[in-house]
């Protein structure tokens, strides 16, 4: 196994779906079966050697860069093929290929209209590169291609396959159809994002000397101060820019909602669970560490923005009536105590991150099954006409309550852990931040949590409660089906193991993290 | 002699040259103008080839060199024009706006 | 050198002759309201710069230009124009009404040309010289005999693709369809 | 005094022009003059090949005029390459009709023979008889379609421009001349660094026009305004050739000229240069945001892009050393992946119009439906194009904006902001086409079925699959392409 | 005699095998819950058995760790890791673990929630008969609590709050048992979110705490405070939050407005909510947290105000119950009264007192919902203007409701009399002597309505449908078993008589300091039974001697205090209007609002505004920017009239104009500029 040690089993983990892609586009098209398992097959090969890769990491060293390698690639502007986990990407490595076999599992025979099972697994598989790649690149133009790699497939997914719905936007003159709108509103304003943020990532380059785009040994220099001032502070501006859009954070955050009420389900789950992590990964891989001084600087603005994220997000949840929608807006909010988590730029804080990030990922991947599933039976996503989905549909709507208990932070749930720690950290930032600002933040993000639990609960009231609305009530629903179960139990599952032992994660986070800290504002 | 003289008519030439692309509709006559345009630099490389001594004659190579191509121009502008005019019945470049948006 | 030295020179008589018919002859090129006078106007000009060439000693170009210009191109301006039955006589409608503008483009043309050379050359003296065509010829086909055999390239490009669009064919003219 | 192996791409292209024109009056199926062009310029890739193995020094011949090194012969195979998928292209459309077909290889090979020269040149003269060479021939390339009003019009348009930049490109250049008394390079550089011309304002004068002359080739804003309306009303092969070969030997002469003749005084076309550039980029996305015909916004694209490929120079100014080398090894490394993926473009458009037989956005509506893979091609290159990885296209922004943030100063951070939104921006009119193509429904008067049915040509196929090929290949290895861009840095060394 | 040392000390406290394996107490009610849901349907008695069966074990354990506590004290009031879920860096020891914890106060709340919950379990077998979701609700209700019992184990805040948020969540799920009425799915969330809001105060303080001491745990943090490393400030913060926290769970004013809502769920379920589960959590962590609330520094900033609060509470909530006509509404009242009764308890520091009024209240007010409940079953409503004259047709109820009534109400020699004497004399002892007035007012107010209840229930004419009938003996058997716990439980503390219960719960690591009576305060509890007295026979005078006209005599009394006491003087409405409707609709609105209109306003109009400039940068510029410049020229010379005309000409020339205007102006640009 020496050579899966060597960066075989991450490069394994990152591109058999592009293989998988490759296979399956050469297939027939017709052969819908032929399709789906190959898809399945390498989507299960990656998850698979993902969690080879997670047993023989070596947690007695989570702080260390494991299992990688470092190859050339383009020598002629020396960046390099430098791959490799450490205690903070692994659990979200596992995560994002875990989420995706589950997608291609409920996809199974839950395929959006138009129907094409192939372009739509092939372009699933091409994201799963995407992202695996984004937690595993360790050099800043490879973590900069694997970032924007994810955007086309997603792009394609919502465009093609998203709500076709018509509405008339503030500021446009004309109907869109929302699908339309959202894919290209989410190109571009992630692409406006990682303009700069390339921008930046060039800036480093240059200043570094010598010239590198190791991300290793980049933040060695920015521990050594090499990064700051005028510089420094347009360097996180523009890395800022990059990640707070892809998070995302107030007030870069309107194209989430419309992005992923518009998508497919399956590219609603990928958003929600890997998608915005690339974000605050980028912010915790790279803003921190390269750029302590900045991240000082710029800790308090964050948390404002992130307690802004909170509140907002969870006022917007009450304002909505497309269940999609709220969850979408829920997710801002969610993020926002990832990011108020980073901005305390301690390891609780961080820590707190990065089990919040992993645990919105199944959460609201969950949610969005759900949604989706919802959506496909009622046909509608207006919570006014729905109601009764647990007389209905009482495994689902189970799953529901589980599950909107689990967003709205319910101790012994996942979701609980990323939050509380978030407000646990912001009591006590870094030393040399502002206390007011981030107890400020704390006590406004403690008040989140009752919004959050306020327009959770009165979601399940309209969708899952209540008498069975009499345009449903003589109709017949299946319950959940095999392949819905199939894709949802584990995440419940993972829900109930990190909730109750957060170990799962902290295990692997926490040195890492504390070193991390350590090294950078120690 | 001196060098301005030569200078000043061809800038002279030159700018009638520019005149007459501006102003005139027919494409021979646009043509015409870009003729004395390219005289224009003639005069100026045989001044300067003169000026210079060059034992290469570098000045007047190059200003055979762009008398030929001149020519080379003008039969291809020639025969542009004459396809026009048999697609329009009109030599007229003003008319040509087809291809704007 | 002010203007009394210069004028002293004999040459400069000469030059200042040809000059002023150049120049009207170049003006009434680009004003002519009849299109056949203004092609000979060209010819005038074009003979006013060999003259030119010749006083500068370069002999082959001057005669080149006459053979060239005058005897092959003019003529094939004047085919032109009888082709394409450009109005023979005074015409209104040979100009654009925008003179004025055009003018002052053309002003600033030559302010700035003139401007420029005279501000870097000043006064500097030209060496007359005779440029022996044997000695053009050998640095032709020696030092610049890759620009000459391009050339010969270019000229045959000009000629038969000159002779594909000139040529009247019945067929290919009809058709109008856009095709990719 | 003449090297015959340096030589030797030039004479096997000369051959080829020969045998192509030779060939028409055999009585053969006309499309064999194609396929001797296209072998010819295979074969020519032969002395290409074995000069850049096994040629030890740079081939310097006529007194510098004309020398074989790196950057000339990653060019010339650049051309060759581009002449090559034009041709291509060509025979598709060519025979599509009853066109004057030798000609229009013969025309269109001697144009990359220009090019090829071009590459090569040193001195002034022979960079304008090259330039010649490969303006003239597709003055009369764009009118081939002679019933067509608008192929006529752009031939007519095109020319007249094109003169009229030659005219000012050759009396700068006679003022350089007369300012310096040299042609060759070599010695332009030598007397303007002993003599410190910087000030003159002949030279400064010249330069200019020099500038303007290889502005209007590479349809550098103010320049650019034949270039749609050429694009949109030439025969596409033509269009596809003229945005590919004719632009980037526009470039060559830039670079040539810029870098070898006048490194010293880099303070003068540098920011005019930088102007040229945010100009070109701003105005071209701009504008193609609002183009329906497909052609004609890539005519605007590539007016943009020609900002782009500017931008490495636009700081030249204030750079030495390394970090002109870098601009130069950028504006290589992006005229190469954008040579691939426009020409892509182009074929992909040819391809849909030969489906529909139109060539607006409207067109490729529905073609995810029934022409999924084209539909892939259409997303490949246009978001190759946008700069989207991992296809070619983000290599090329990247060492774009690498190139101009080698200086930290402000005019290169505002110089990368605006291509920066630039990039943003040019994603909505891609992503526009490729919308259609995927996501919109099949046009009602669209025969949907005999679209579906009607089979792609061979050598578009060929052409395409030669393009996707390189432009997934160079996504994830740019090292590939980078190797010749890094190569080329030897000409802009020593400054 | 059983105390192994003197208040105020610590104590090694040692636990033994039951206190080992005691994880199995919340563990297995947990395991049940799940069983239940996953196997439930497919049992015989469609998982009640195993509901029912978790509840006794937890009973029986409880039983058993309080008769060995009573011998011999255990002190296991340390973290006995039972699952390690991680560390949190950096702060030392901070530890995420599970644990339990056994020492008196928890034995005392095992004994309670397993007995208490035993004889509701049992009887709500009976109660829930043909409910739809009869399996659901033995799945919840378990939950209930089995949460319950991890928060009482909580060996440190983390599972706490675990337990704490578990419980709320169970609540919500019984509350709302019935959801397909929206009213009850409103109750449920009602109480969710006034416990969430509650919970802030939690969280924070928790935090405040975990911080300052660097551990979880309650020994850490009691330590801390002690030594001083967390300042009094801090400290008195943290308390203050915790308390926030407490008043959420246990109901205390202004924070009430949930629990008479929460009735909504099923009898059975206000039956154990208010006896052992759920509003006890409150006033458990108050003790819990003992050492923290008592410490010196903590101590003089805060008394005063749990003592107000939980005065007021008493009363307010009282006099509403007053006006209740619902059953358990009134019930549910008296509840929040008798929590105010133990929160000024536990805030004037009589640790034990308060803690002996949780325990006693537990029984007999399990007790009165359950015989309120079989009430309920037999009528088919709760208002007990549908009741009256039930006292022969179900004497076990009737029987059963008295005896819980005149323990409530604190009459001798019932088990509330010496409950609610501990408080009172506490009090007097203290010199709270307003509160003592006050809450010896209260005492009236409670015998009045316990008493307004009893007659209007049990006695008069029959104002129902129907033929009321007794439950049947699984219903009843656990009446007298509660009442048995009523009427004797007293018996536990009774100052100079025998005070086991005092040596119980203050058997703990940190031994907490407070007064507690060397003997019974004749006066206050004279006083205090007197004035019970005088409230049932207020009562009586007012409803039993004319029970036919009650309705009319309803309206009995002041006519402003009435229309406030029926409107719980305007704070649920004030809740509504005022902070909830105005955040879930215009606030949130406007947010949304902002958000479509104002944000992504900004954005499409970037959008269009870029369309806009290609249009201008096209348009104008690159079409026809020539044209008018030229037009503009042509103008400026005269020729205006040609102006029109102009813009038709030929564009190429214009192309021209600009290319050589270009070259000419770069070039003079840079000549002059060079």
């Amino acid at each position: 196994m020496e050579w899966f040690d060597n960066g075989w089993g991450l490069s394994l983990t990152v591109f058999l779906p592009l293989v998988g892609a490759a296979v399956v586009m050469a297939l027939p098209r017709r052969n819908e079966l032929a399709v789906k398992s190959t898809a399945l097959v390498f989507a299960s090969l990656s998850l698979l050697t993902s969690i080879i890769v997670a047993l023989r990491f070596d947690y007695g060293d989570t702080s260390q860069f494991q299992m990688g390698t470092d190859l050339a690639w383009i020598e002629a502007i020396s960046s390099r093929f430098h791959i490799g986990v450490d205690g903070i990407s692994l659990p979200l490595l596992v995560l994002s290929t875990a989420i995706t076999v589950l997608s291609v599992i409920y996809s199974w025979n839950h395929w959006p209209e138009p129907h094409n099972p192939k372009a739509f697994l092939v372009l699933m598989l091409v994201l799963a590169t995407g992202m695996a790649g984004t937690f595993v690149a360790l050099d800043l133009i490879l973590f900069f291609v694997f970032f924007e790699v994810v955007l086309l497939p997603m792009y394609f997914m919502i465009g093609i396959w998203g709500d076709r719905t018509k509405r008339r936007l503030a500021g446009l003159g004309v109907e869109v159809e929302m699908r339309l709108y959202a894919s290209i509103k989410f190109f571009l304003f992630t692409l406006f994002g990682s303009a700069f943020m390339l921008l930046g990532f060039l800036a480093l380059f240059f200043k570094a000397e010598p010239n590198t785009f190791d991300m290793v040994a980049l933040s060695e220099l920015g521990r050594a101060g090499v990064f700051t001032g005028t510089f420094g502070f347009w360097v996180f501006a523009a890395l800022f820019l990059g990640f707070a859009v892809k998070v995302p954070m107030w007030p870069f955050h309107t194209w989430l909602p419309d992005a992923h009420t518009a998508a497919p389900t399956v590219g609603s789950v990928l958003l929600a669970a890997i998608l915005l992590k690339l974000g605050t990964y980028g912010f915790v891989r790279i803003s921190l560490p390269i750029l302590p001084q900045q991240a000082q600087d710029w800790a308090p603005a964050i948390a404002i923005l992130a307690v802004i994220s909170i509140i907002y997000g969870s006022l917007a949840c009450l304002a909505q009536t497309d269940v999609k929608r709220l969850i979408a807006f829920s997710s801002v909010g969610h993020m926002g105590f990832v990011m108020l988590g980073i901005a305390t730029l301690t390891d609780i804080g961080i820590n707190a991150a990065v089990i919040g990030m992993v645990a919105h990922g199944i959460i609201t991947g969950l949610l969005f099954f759900l949604a989706g599933s919802m959506q496909h039976r009622y046909h509608t996503r207006e919570m006014s006409r729905l109601g009764g989905n647990m007389k209905l549909m009482p495994v689902l709507g189970g799953i529901l309550g589980f599950t909107a208990m689990a967003s709205l932070g319910l101790p012994g749930l996942a979701g609980f852990w990323g939050e509380f720690m978030a407000l646990l950290g912001s009591f006590n930032p870094l030393d040399g931040l502002n206390l007011g600002v981030f107890r400020t933040a704390m006590v406004l993000g403690a008040v989140g949590t009752v919004l959050t639990a306020g327009y959770l609960l009165w979601m399940l009231q309209r969708v899952n409660l209540g008498e069975v609305p009499a345009e449903w009530a003589s109709k017949e629903f299946h319950d959940a089906d095999g392949f819905e179960l199939a894709a949802w139990v584990p995440l419940v599952l993972a829900t109930l193991i990190i909730g109750i032992w957060p170990k799962a994660v902290f295990g692997a986070t926490n040195d890492a993290v504390v070193s991390l800290v350590e090294r950078t504002f120690g | 002699m001196i060098v301005s003289q030569f200078l000043v008519l061809s800038a002279a030439l030159f700018a009638l040259g520019v005149y007459g692309l501006l102003v005139r509709r027919n494409a021979v006559l646009v043509l015409l103008s870009i003729e004395l345009m390219l005289s224009a630099v003639t005069i100026n490389l045989v001044a300067f080839g003169a000026f210079h001594d060059d034992p290469l004659f570098t000045g007047s190579v190059f200003a055979l060199f762009v008398i030929t191509v001149a020519a080379a121009e003008v039969g291809i502008g020639i025969a542009i024009v004459l396809m026009i005019f048999r697609a329009r019945r009109s030599a007229n470049v003003d008319e040509l706006d087809l291809m704007k948006w | 050198m002010d203007f009394v030295d210069w004028i002293e020179q004999p040459q400069n008589w000469v030059f200042a002759a040809i000059a002023a018919v150049m120049l009207v002859a170049a003006f009434r090129v680009v004003t002519s309201k009849n299109v056949v006078h203004a092609v000979l106007f060209l010819v005038a000009t074009l003979a006013g710069s060999a003259a030119l060439f010749l006083l500068l000693g370069a002999e082959f170009v001057a005669w080149t230009v006459v053979l060239v210009y005058i005897g092959a191109v003019v003529v094939l301006f004047l085919m032109g124009i009888m082709i394409t039955r450009a109005p023979i006589g005074a015409d209104v409608e040979l100009d654009h009404a925008r003179r004025w503008p055009a003018a002052m483009v053309a002003f600033a043309v030559f302010g700035v040309l003139a401007g420029a050379s005279v501000a870097s050359f000043e006064n500097l003296e030209l060496v007359g010289r005779v440029e022996r065509t044997g000695d053009l010829g050998t640095t032709l086909f020696d030092r610049f005999v890759i620009p000459f055999e391009v050339v010969s390239f270019l000229l045959l490009a000009a000629l038969i693709g000159g002779i594909v669009l000139a040529r009247r064919d019945v067929d290919v003219s009809e058709d109008a369809e856009v095709s990719g | 005094m003449i090297d015959y192996h340096g030589l030797a791409p030039e004479i096997v292209l000369a051959v080829t022009i020969a045998a192509v024109l030779l060939l028409d009056l055999v009585p053969i199926p006309k499309y064999w003059t194609a396929v001797a062009g296209l072998t010819g310029l295979f074969a020519t890739v032969v002395p290409i090949l074995t000069l850049g193995v096994l040629r030890d020094e740079t081939i310097t011949m006529l007194g510098g005029s004309y020398v074989v090194d790196d950057f000339a012969l990653i060019l010339k195979a650049l051309f060759v390459a581009t002449g090559f998928i034009s041709l291509l292209l060509a025979v598709g459309f060519v025979e599509s009709d009853r066109y004057y077909q030798s000609e229009f290889y013969f025309l269109l090979l001697a144009s990359v023979l220009g090019a090829v020269v071009m590459a090569s040149s040193r001195d002034l003269l022979t960079m304008f008889i090259g330039l010649e060479l490969v303006t003239a021939p597709s003055f009369l390339l764009a009118g081939w379609r002679k019933g067509d009003a608008r192929s006529n019009e752009a031939a007519l348009k095109f020319f007249l421009v094109g003169v009229l930049s030659a005219t000012i490109l050759v009396f700068g250049m006679s003022l350089v001349y007369g300012a310096t008394g040299e042609i060759t390079f070599e010695g332009i550089r030598s007397v303007v660094a002993a003599a410190d011309l910087g000030g003159e304002p002949v030279f400064v004068l010249g330069l200019l026009f020099i500038i303007v002359g290889f502005g209007f080739k590479v349809s550098a804003v103010p320049f650019h305004f034949w270039a749609p309306d050429t694009y949109e009303g030439a025969p596409i092969p033509v269009a596809a050739y003229l945005s590919v070969g004719s632009k980037a030997a526009g470039f060559v002469g830039l670079l040539a000229v810029c870098y070898l003749a006048f490194p010293d005084v880099r303070d003068i076309w540098g920011p005019a240069i930088w102007i040229l550039a945010a100009a070109s980029m701003t105005v071209g996305n701009l504008v193609a945001l609002r183009q329906n015909d497909v052609v004609r916004l890539l005519g605007y694209s590539s007016v943009a892009h020609g900002g782009f490929i500017l931008v490495p120079f636009a700081m030249a100014a204030v750079y030495d050393g390394a970090g002109l080398e870098e601009a130069f090894f950028a504006t290589v490394t992006y005229l190469l992946i954008y040579a691939f993926m426009n020409l892509g473009a182009f074929a992909v458009v040819m391809a849909v119009a030969d489906k529909t037989g139109e060539s607006d956005v409207g067109s490729f509506a529905g073609l995810f439906g029934y022409a999924p893979g084209l539909a892939t091609a259409v997303a490949l290159f246009f978001f190759s194009l946008a700069g989207i990885p991992p296809l070619a296209g983000w290599f090329a922004k990247l060492v774009m904006f690498r190139a101009v943030l080698n200086d930290t100063g402000t005019w290169g951070a505002v110089l990368a902001a605006i291509a920066a939104l630039n990039a943003v921006i040019a994603f909505y009119y891609y992503a526009r086409v490729v919308k259609t193509a995927w996501m919109d429904p099949a046009p009602e008067t669209l025969a949907v079925p005999e679209a579906a049915a009607r089979p792609l040509a061979p050598s578009l196929g060929l052409a395409m699959g030669i393009a996707v090929v390189a432009v997934i290949l160079v996504g994830i290895f740019p090292q590939l392409l980078a190797f010749f861009g890094d190569a080329t840095k030897a000409v802009a060394f020593g400054f | 005699m059983f105390l192994a040392a003197e208040e105020g000390e610590k104590v090694e406290l040692v636990g033994g095998f039951l206190a080992e394996w005691a994880w199995l107490i919340p563990v297995v009610p947990l395991v049940a819950a799940a069983a239940i849901v996953f196997f439930g349907k497919r049992l015989p008695y469609k998982g009640w058995e195993l509901a029912v069966g978790a509840l006794g074990f937890v009973a029986v354990y409880g039983t058993a760790l309080l008769i060995g506590h009573a011998m011999t004290p255990m002190g296991f009031e340390d973290h006995v890791t039972l699952v390690d879920a991680g560390t949190v860096p950096g702060l030392g020891d901070l530890v995420l673990e599970w644990g339990w914890t056994v020492d008196g106060l928890s034995i005392m709340m095992y004994f309670l929630v397993g007995v208490v919950g035993f004889f509701v379990f049992t009887y709500a077998k009976g109660y829930m008969e043909g409910d739809v979701r009869f399996t659901w609700f033995f799945a919840a209700f378990t939950l209930f609590a089995g949460t319950m019992l991890v928060l009482v184990s909580a060996p440190n805040m983390i599972q706490l709050i675990v337990g704490w948020e578990g419980v709320g969540l169970s609540s919500y799920l019984l509350i709302g048992h019935y959801w397909e009425d929206m009213e009850n799915v409103w109750a449920g969330n009602k109480a969710f979110i006034t416990n969430k809001i509650a919970d802030i105060g939690l969280f924070l303080g928790v935090i405040v705490f975990a911080i300052g001491a660097g551990s979880f745990r309650f020994l850490d943090v009691f330590e801390a405070v002690e030594s001083g490393a967390i300042s009094s400030g801090f400290a008195v913060a943290g308390a203050l939050l915790i308390f926030l926290g407490a008043m959420g769970k246990s109901g205390q004013f202004p924070l009430h407005v949930w629990l008479p809502d929460a009735m909504a769920g099923p009898t059975p379920v206000s039956s154990l909510m208010h006896a052992a589960t759920m509003v006890t959590a409150g006033v458990y962590l108050i003790a819990r947290m003992f050492p923290v609330f008592d410490a010196p520094a903590v101590a003089g900033d805060i008394r005063w105000l749990l003592i107000t609060i939980g005065v007021i509470t008493l009363f307010a909530t009282g006099l509403i119950a007053l006006v209740q006509d619902d059953i358990k509404k009134v019930l549910a009242y008296s509840t929040l009264s008798q929590l105010g009764y133990m929160t000024a308890a536990v805030g004037a520091g009589a640790y034990t007192a308060g803690l002996f009024h949780l325990f006693t209240h537990a029984f007999f007010k399990a007790l009165l919902f359950l015989a309120a409940g079989s009430v309920i079953h037999a009528v088919h409503s709760n208002n007990m203007s549908d009741m009256g004259g039930l006292r022969s047709a179900m004497p076990h109820t009737f029987r059963t409701f008295v005896i819980g009534s005149l323990a409530l109400a604190g009459i001798l020699p019932f088990a509330g009399f010496w409950s609610k004497d501990e408080i009172l004399a506490t009090l007097n002892h203290d010199g709270y002597t307003a509160a003592l007035v006050v809450a010896t007012a209260g005492a009236f107010v409670t015998a009045f309505y316990m008493g307004r209840a009893v007659f209007l229930t049990f006695f008069g004419e029959y104002r129902g449908q129907g033929q009321p009938h007794e439950s049947p003996p699984i219903m009843t058997v656990p009446l007298y078993g509660l009442a048995a716990g009523a009427v004797f439980f007293g018996f536990l503390n009774v100052p100079g008589l025998y005070t086991g219960f005092t040596d119980w719960v203050t058997a703990r690591v940190f031994v907490p300091q407070e007064y507690h009576p060397e003997s019974i305060d004749f006066v206050v509890g004279g006083i205090g039974l007197l004035v019970a007295l005088a409230g049932i026979a207020a009562a009586y005078v007012l409803f039993f001697r004319d029970a036919e006209s009650q309705a009319a005599r309803d309206r009995f009394s002041i006519p402003v205090l009435y229309p406030i006491l029926e409107n719980k003087y305007f704070i649920d409405d004030f809740y509504m209007k005022g902070i909830i409707n105005p955040t879930r609709l215009q606030i949130a609105a406007a947010v949304n609002w902002s958000n479509d209109r104002i944000i992504d306003f900004a954005v499409n109009a970037a959008g269009v505004a870029t369309r806009v400039a290609a249009r201008f940068v096209y348009d104008i510029l690159d079409q026809l920017g020539i044209d008018f410049g030229i037009n503009a020229a042509g103008a400026v010379t005269g020729e205006a009239g040609g102006a029109l005309r102009l813009t038709q000409t030929g564009k190429v020339q214009q192309y021209a104009a600009v290319v050589v205007a270009g070259a000419v102006l770069l070039a003079a640009g840079f000549i002059i500029f060079a």
